[in-house]
C-alpha cells in the first residue's frame, strides 16, 4: 500500500481545499472570493493533472502541450468574446 | 526499444483489403476518390448557381424536371438558390478540399516520407474514413429533405439557421447540415490525432523534424490547428442543434418576430454564434491552404533541381500562421455589432498575418531562382499555385484592415478573395499532387498531354473569373443575391455575370479532362519506375504501388535533408535522404 | 520526360502568360470601380483603398514580373546556375519582405485605417445629428422619425401587428408625433444621420455603397451609426447579410434634400 | 469510445520517442487536449451567457451545496482508487488492479446516480431547458447542457472502465490499457472540478 499513499494523500487534500471553498462562499464576498475560488480550482485542477495523471513526471515538452493547449486557447477564445457579451448588454432593448 | 519491425501481414480477403482497409495508402487514394466525386457535385450546384447569376428569369424548362420543387416551373426559386449557396461552400470547403489534401494525401505521404510502416492507429484511421462517408450522404441527402437543403449560407447564422420558419431550408436541411458538420468534425479529429502522433512517435532512425519534407511540415501544423479550432465549432454547433429542436435559445434574443406571431424565446443573441464560428472558420482556411502551400514547396525542388530557398524560414512562418491564425478571427466581423475596440485589435492582428505569409511567397518565388526548370505537368500547376498566391494574398490587405472592410465586407470582393485562395491555390496544389503522386500510387503515369490540356484550360479560366470578382465587389455587389436586376447602382456590373458564367461553363468541362485522365490512366497510363521524377525524398525509395508495409524487412535510415539536389560532387544531380553522408557531401 | 525543347517553350509561354497577368491586374484595376461617393466619411474609406490598391498593385506587378523573369530566364538553363543560398541571405530576403508589407499593410492599418475607423465607429454622434430609427424585417425597412418631441416612444414586440409593424405603444404620449416611413428615409445634406439600427427577425445589413456605411442590424441589440451625408439626391439601400430569400429584393431609397425640403416634406407628412 | 489497448507493436527505430512515452498514451493526450477543448468552449460560452445577462440567480440559495460537495467527494474518490489501479496495474498485482477497477465504477455510477437525482429534482421546481423559474433566461439550458455533457462523459467512461475490469479479470488487459482508460477518468474529473467551480460556486 506504500506507492499508493501519494494518490490517497492528494485525495485528502484535494478534499480539504473543496471544504475550503464551499466554506468560503458563505465568508468572503466579493472579488476576493473569485479570485480565491479560481486560485483553489488551480491548484486542483494541477494537484489532479499532476499526482494522478503523472503529468509532473513526463516531459516538459508533453507538459506545454496539454497546459498550453487547453489554457492558452480556453482563453482566447473567451477573451475574444467577453468584451462583446458587456456590449451585447449594454446595447439589449431599447438601449443606444 | 523497438525489436525489428516484421512488416504487417497483409489482410487477405477483398473487403479487409480495399473496403475497410486498414493501410494509410488505400484510406488515403480512398479519401482522394471521395474528394473527387464530391468535388463533381459541388462543381454542378456552381454551374447551377452560375446559370441562374446570368440568365435570373429565363425558364429552363430542362432544369425544371431535374428540380421538381426548386425549379417548379422553370424558373429557379430564390430559396433553393440558397440552398445552392449554402451547399457549393459547405461541400467544397470541408468535403472536397479538406478531403483531398488533409485526408487524401494526408493518409498517402505522411507515412511514406518519414519513413514510418503506417499511420499509429490504423484502425482510427480506417474509421475517420468511415465516419466521413455517412457525413457526405448527409450532406447530399439533406436537399432531398422537407423544405430542401440549408439556405443560411455556409457560415450559417442564427437567427436564419436556428428559426425553422425564417427560410424553408432552415425547416429539416438545416438539421441534416449540423449532422453532418458533426460527423466531419468527429472523423477530422481522428484523422489529427493521427496525423499528430504518427509524426511526432513513428519517424524512422536519422528522420529528424528538421529533416521531415515541408508537406509533411504543413500537414502537421495544419492537423494541429484543427485540433485545437475544431471543438470551438462542435461545441456551437450542438447548441445550434439545441436551439432547433430543444427550445433552448443560446442564440435567439427576446422579441424575435417571424410570420406575424411573437417567439417566446429569450435571453441569447446571435453574435455569440459568429464568434464561436468564425474562431474556427478562420483557421479553418488555414488547415486547407498551408498542405497546399507544403505541396507547392516540396514540388519545387524536384523541378528545379535545387533546394528549396528558405525551409528553417518557411517552418517557422508555419508555426506563426498557426499562432496568429487563432487570434484573427474578428476581420470576419467588423460590422457585424461586434466592439469596435476589438475591431481595432483584430485589424492588427489580421494584417500581422500577412507578413510569414509574404516570407512564404517570396520562399517560393526565390526557389526558382538560379535552378533548371523543367515544365512536366505538377510544375505547371505549382506556378499556378505562385501567381494565385501572388494575386490573390494582396485581397486581405483589403478584407483584414477594418476600414476598407466597411465597403468590402459580404461583397463580391470576399467572394473573389477566398475562391483564389482557398478555393484556387488548394485545386492547383491538390492537381499538382495528384499528377506528382500518382505514379506512387498506381505505378503508372500520367498523361502529360491531356495534363497540359487541363492546366491551360483551368489555370486562365480560374483565375479571370475570380479576378473579374474582385472588381464586381469593389462596384458594390453585395454576395448572395438571387438576381440583380432590382438595384441601378449595379446595372453596369450585370453584364459581367454573364461573361463570368461562360468562364464557368469551361473550367467546369476542363475538369472532366482531369477525371478521365485519373481513372484511364489507372489502366492505361504508361508503366512508371519507382522514382520517375528523380526526387530525394523517402517515398521515391520504395517500390510503386508501396507494398503493405512500405518497405520490406528493413526501415530505411535517413543521413540527409530531403532538398539534396545537385550536391556538388555528388554523381547524379539527386541524392536520395538514404544516401549515407561518405557518398556525398551533407549540405544543410 | 528529358525534352528539354518543349520545357524551354513551356517556361516562355509561362513567363509570357505570368507577365500577362500582371500587366492585366495593373491595367484592369486602375480604372475606377467604386460607387460614386456621397459622404463625408467615405473619402476616408476611399484613400484607404486606394491607397491598398496602389501598393498592392505594385508589389502584384514586382512579384509577376520577377516571376516571369525567373521562368523566362532558368527556363532553358540545363545546369543549375546557383544553388544553396547561405541562411544569412535566406533571413535576409524574408527580412526584406516582411519590411516592406509591415510598411504596407501594417502602416496602412495604423496610419490611414484606425483614423477613419475610430471616427465612423467608435464615436458617438455629435448632438446636431437627426436621429432616425431603421427597424429591419424579412425583407422591408421600416423607417421612424422622432418627431417635433425628439423622444421615440417605447415599443414592445408583444403589441406588433400588422398595421404597427414595430409595436408602438399607442398610450404612450411620446409616440404620437412619431413619424413612421417605409422602405423610404429622408435625410438633410451636411447635417449628420444618426442611424439606431434595430431588428424585428434575422440579421440583415444597412449597406448605402454610395455613402460607405455598412452596419449589421443584430436582433435583440439596438446599433448606432452616424454619417454626414455631403450631397444631395437619392441614393440605393441594399442589404448586405443574407437574411432569407427576399435578400436580393430588400431595396430601400436614401433621399438627401435640402433643409427647406426637408421641412416641407415634414409638414406635409405630419398632416398628410 | 473503445480503446484497443493491444494496438500495433511500436516500430519506432529512430532512438528514443520525442516524449519518452508510447504513441498510445502520446494520443490519449491529444485527444485529451481536444476534448477538453469542447468542454472549454462550453464553458466560454457560459461565461459569455453570465455577462451578457443582467442577472444571475443565486445558486448557494437554490442549490443544497453540501449535496454537490457530496457529488464531487464520490468522483475525487474514484479518480484516487483509479489511481491506485493504475499504479497496481504497473506492478503486475491482477487482484488489486481489479478491485480498484470496480471501485472506480462505483464510484462513477454513484455520481451518476446523485446527478441524475438532482436533475429531477430541479425539473420538479419547474426548471428545463427552455426556461426556468430563477430569473435569468438561459441558465436552465446553461446547466443542463454542461452538467449533461459532462455526465456523457462520465457514463463513457464507466463503460469503458468496465470493459477494461473485464478485460483485466479475463487477462488480457496490459498495463498500458488501465493507464490509458485512467487518464480518461482523470480527466472527467478534472472537467468536473472547472464546471463545480465555475457553475455552481462563482
Amino acid at each position: 500500500m506504500t506507492t499508493y499513499k501519494i494518490y490517497w494523500a492528494t485525495w485528502g487534500v484535494l478534499l480539504l481545499i473543496t471544504l475550503g471553498m464551499i466554506a468560503a462562499g458563505g465568508a468572503l464576498t466579493g472579488k476576493l472570493l473569485l479570485v480565491s475560488l479560481l486560485l483553489a480550482m488551480g491548484v486542483k485542477a494541477a494537484l489532479i493533472g499532476g499526482t494522478f495523471m503523472h503529468l509532473r513526471s513526463e516531459q516538459l515538452s508533453l507538459i506545454l502541450i496539454v497546459t498550453l493547449g487547453l489554457l492558452l486557447v480556453g482563453a482566447i477564445l473567451f477573451a475574444g468574446i467577453a468584451a462583446d457579451a458587456v456590449r451585447v448588454l449594454r446595447l439589449s432593448g431599447d438601449g443606444g | 526499444m523497438a525489436e525489428l519491425a516484421n512488416p504487417v501481414h497483409q489482410p487477405s480477403s477483398f473487403l479487409r483489403r480495399y473496403i475497410f482497409s486498414q493501410d494509410h495508402k488505400v484510406i488515403g487514394i480512398q479519401y482522394l476518390i471521395t474528394a473527387m466525386f464530391m468535388g463533381i457535385v459541388g462543381g454542378l450546384l456552381a454551374m447551377l448557381m452560375r446559370i441562374q447569376l446570368a440568365w435570373p428569369g429565363q425558364n429552363m424548362p430542362l432544369l425544371s424536371k431535374l428540380f421538381p420543387d426548386g425549379m417548379a416551373g422553370g424558373v429557379m426559386k430564390p430559396e433553393f438558390y440558397l440552398s445552392l449557396i449554402t451547399m457549393h461552400g459547405t461541400i467544397m470547403i470541408f468535403f472536397v478540399v479538406s478531403l483531398a489534401l488533409v485526408g487524401g494525401f494526408g493518409n498517402f505521404l505522411i507515412p511514406l516520407q518519414i519513413g514510418a510502416r503506417d499511420m499509429a492507429f490504423p484502425f482510427l484511421n480506417m474509421l475517420s474514413f468511415w465516419t466521413i462517408v455517412p457525413g457526405c450522404l448527409i450532406m447530399m441527402g439533406s436537399f432531398f429533405v422537407e423544405g430542401g437543403a440549408a439556405a443560411s449560407g455556409w457560415t450559417a447564422y442564427p437567427p436564419l439557421s436556428a428559426v425553422r420558419s425564417a427560410v424553408p431550408g432552415s425547416n429539416w436541411g438545416q438539421t441534416w447540415w449540423i449532422v453532418g458538420m458533426a460527423l466531419f468534425i468527429i472523423s477530422f479529429t481522428m484523422g489529427g490525432l493521427n496525423f499528430v502522433t504518427t509524426i511526432l512517435d513513428q519517424r524512422t532512425k536519422g528522420m529528424s523534424m528538421m529533416r521531415m519534407p515541408l508537406v509533411v511540415w504543413a500537414l502537421f501544423i495544419a492537423s494541429v490547428i484543427g485540433l485545437l479550432t475544431f471543438p470551438a465549432l462542435l461545441a456551437a454547433a450542438i447548441l445550434l442543434l439545441f436551439d432547433r429542436h430543444f427550445g433552448t435559445s443560446f442564440y435567439l434574443p427576446s422579441g424575435l418576430y417571424f410570420g406575424n406571431h411573437l417567439l417566446p424565446n429569450k435571453g441569447g443573441t446571435p453574435l455569440l454564434w459568429q464568434h464561436l464560428f468564425w474562431f474556427l472558420g478562420h483557421p479553418e482556411v488555414y488547415v486547407l491552404i498551408l498542405p497546399a502551400l507544403g505541396i507547392t514547396l516540396d514540388l519545387l525542388p524536384v523541378f528545379t533541381r535545387k533546394p528549396v530557398f528558405g525551409y528553417r524560414m518557411t517552418i517557422y512562418c508555419l508555426y506563426a500562421i498557426a499562432i496568429l491564425s487563432m487570434i484573427v478571427w474578428g476581420h470576419h466581423m467588423y460590422v457585424s455589432g461586434m466592439s469596435p475596440y476589438v475591431g481595432e485589435f483584430f485589424a492588427i492582428g489580421t494584417l500581422s498575418i500577412t507578413l510569414p505569409s509574404t516570407i512564404i511567397g517570396v520562399n517560393m518565388i526565390a526557389s526558382l531562382w538560379g535552378g533548371s526548370l523543367r515544365f512536366p505537368a505538377p510544375m505547371l500547376f505549382v506556378i499556378g499555385v505562385i501567381v494565385f498566391f501572388g494575386t490573390g494574398g494582396f485581397g486581405g490587405l483589403f478584407l483584414g484592415n477594418a476600414t476598407s472592410d466597411i465597403q468590402l465586407h459580404d461583397t463580391y470582393f470576399v467572394v473573389g478573395h477566398f475562391h483564389l485562395m482557398i478555393g484556387g491555390i488548394t485545386l492547383l496544389a491538390a492537381f499538382a499532387a495528384v499528377y506528382y503522386w500518382f505514379p506512387k500510387m498506381f505505378g503508372r503515369m500520367m498523361s502529360d498531354r491531356l495534363a497540359k490540356l487541363h492546366f491551360w484550360l483551368t489555370f486562365p479560366t480560374f483565375y479571370a473569373l475570380f479576378l473579374v470578382m474582385h472588381y464586381q465587389g469593389l462596384a458594390g455587389m453585395p454576395r448572395r443575391y438571387y438576381a440583380f436586376d432590382k438595384y441601378e447602382f449595379l446595372s453596369g456590373m450585370v453584364k459581367s455575370q454573364v461573361h463570368i458564367s461562360l468562364v464557368a461553363f469551361v473550367l467546369g468541362a476542363a475538369q472532366f479532362i482531369f477525371l478521365f485522365n485519373f481513372f484511364w490512366s489507372i489502366f492505361r497510363g504508361a508503366k512508371a519506375e519507382p522514382n520517375p521524377w528523380n526526387a530525394a525524398t523517402l517515398e521515391w525509395t520504395t517500390a510503386s504501388p508501396p507494398p503493405h508495409g512500405n518497405w520490406g524487412e528493413e526501415l530505411p535510415e535517413v543521413h540527409r535533408w530531403p532538398y539534396d539536389y545537385s550536391v556538388p560532387g555528388a554523381a547524379s544531380d539527386c541524392t536520395p535522404q538514404t544516401v549515407p553522408p561518405g557518398i556525398a557531401p551533407v549540405a544543410m | 520526360m528529358e525534352n528539354r525543347a518543349s520545357y524551354r517553350v513551356a517556361g516562355k509561354c509561362l513567363a509570357i502568360t505570368v507577365w500577362l497577368i500582371g500587366l492585366g491586374v495593373i491595367a484592369s484595376g486602375s480604372r475606377r470601380w467604386l460607387p460614386s461617393l456621397a459622404s463625408e466619411h467615405g473619402a476616408g474609406i476611399d484613400v484607404m483603398i486606394r491607397f491598398t490598391m496602389a501598393a498592392a498593385g505594385a508589389m502584384i506587378l514586382t512579384g509577376h514580373m520577377v516571376l516571369g523573369f525567373f521562368l523566362w530566364r532558368f527556363g532553358s538553363q540545363n545546369k543549375i546556375s546557383f544553388r544553396l543560398a547561405s541562411h544569412r541571405m535566406e533571413r535576409a530576403w524574408s527580412v526584406a519582405a516582411v519590411l516592406v508589407m509591415a510598411v504596407v499593410a501594417e502602416g496602412g492599418v495604423l496610419v490611414l485605417g484606425m483614423p477613419v475607423w475610430a471616427k465612423v465607429f467608435a464615436s458617438a454622434a455629435p448632438s446636431s445629428a437627426l436621429t432616425v430609427e431603421v427597424t429591419t424585417e424579412q425583407f422591408a425597412w421600416n423607417v421612424r422619425y422622432a418627431g417635433p418631441d425628439g423622444k421615440f416612444g417605447r415599443t414592445s414586440p408583444q403589441l406588433i401587428s400588422l398595421d404597427n409593424p414595430l409595436g408602438v405603444d399607442p398610450k404612450d404620449d411620446s409616440a404620437k408625433d412619431d413619424i413612421v416611413d417605409l422602405n423610404i428615409i429622408h435625410v438633410v445634406v451636411n447635417r449628420p444621420v444618426k442611424v439606431r439600427l434595430r431588428s424585428k427577425d434575422v440579421i440583415h445589413s444597412f449597406f448605402l455603397p454610395n455613402l460607405r456605411v455598412k452596419q449589421d442590424s443584430m436582433p435583440g441589440m439596438t446599433i448606432d451609426l452616424w454619417f454626414v451625408p455631403n450631397k444631395t439626391g437619392t441614393f440605393e439601400l441594399a442589404c448586405a447579410e443574407l437574411c432569407g430569400f427576399g435578400h436580393y429584393e430588400m431595396r430601400g431609397i436614401l433621399i438627401v434634400m435640402t433643409p427647406e425640403d426637408f421641412e416641407k416634406w415634414l409638414l406635409e407628412k405630419k398632416n398628410g | 469510445m473503445e480503446i484497443t489497448a493491444a494496438a500495433q507493436p511500436a516500430n519506432w527505430d529512430g532512438g528514443v520517442s520525442p516524449f519518452g512515452i508510447g504513441w498510445s498514451k502520446l494520443m490519449m493526450w491529444l485527444f485529451i487536449v481536444s476534448d477538453g477543448l469542447v468542454f472549454a468552449g462550453f464553458l466560454a460560452i457560459y461565461g459569455f451567457i453570465r455577462l451578457a445577462s443582467p442577472d444571475w440567480p443565486d445558486r448557494s440559495r437554490m442549490f443544497h451545496l453540501d449535496f454537490i460537495a457530496l457529488m464531487t467527494f464520490t468522483l475525487i474518490s474514484s479518480s484516487a482508487t483509479m489511481a491506485t489501479a493504475v499504479a497496481a496495474a504497473r506492478e503486475g498485482n491482477r487482484k488489486t488492479v481489479l478491485r480498484f477497477l470496480l471501485l472506480t465504477v462505483l464510484g462513477g455510477c454513484a455520481f451518476l446516480g446523485m446527478q441524475a437525482y438532482e436533475w429531477t429534482g430541479l425539473i420538479r421546481e419547474g426548471a428545463g431547458l427552455g426556461s426556468n423559474p430563477w430569473g435569468a433566461p438561459l441558465f436552465g439550458a446553461c446547466f443542463f447542457v454542461l452538467t449533461g455533457f459532462h455526465g456523457s462523459h462520465v457514463l463513457s467512461g464507466v463503460i469503458v472502465l468496465a470493459m477494461t475490469a473485464v478485460r483485466s479479470r479475463m487477462g488480457m488487459a496490459r498495463a498500458e490499457g488501465v493507464e490509458l482508460a485512467g487518464l480518461y477518468w482523470h480527466f472527467v474529473d478534472l472537467v468536473w472540478v472547472f464546471i463545480f467551480t465555475l457553475f455552481y460556486l462563482i
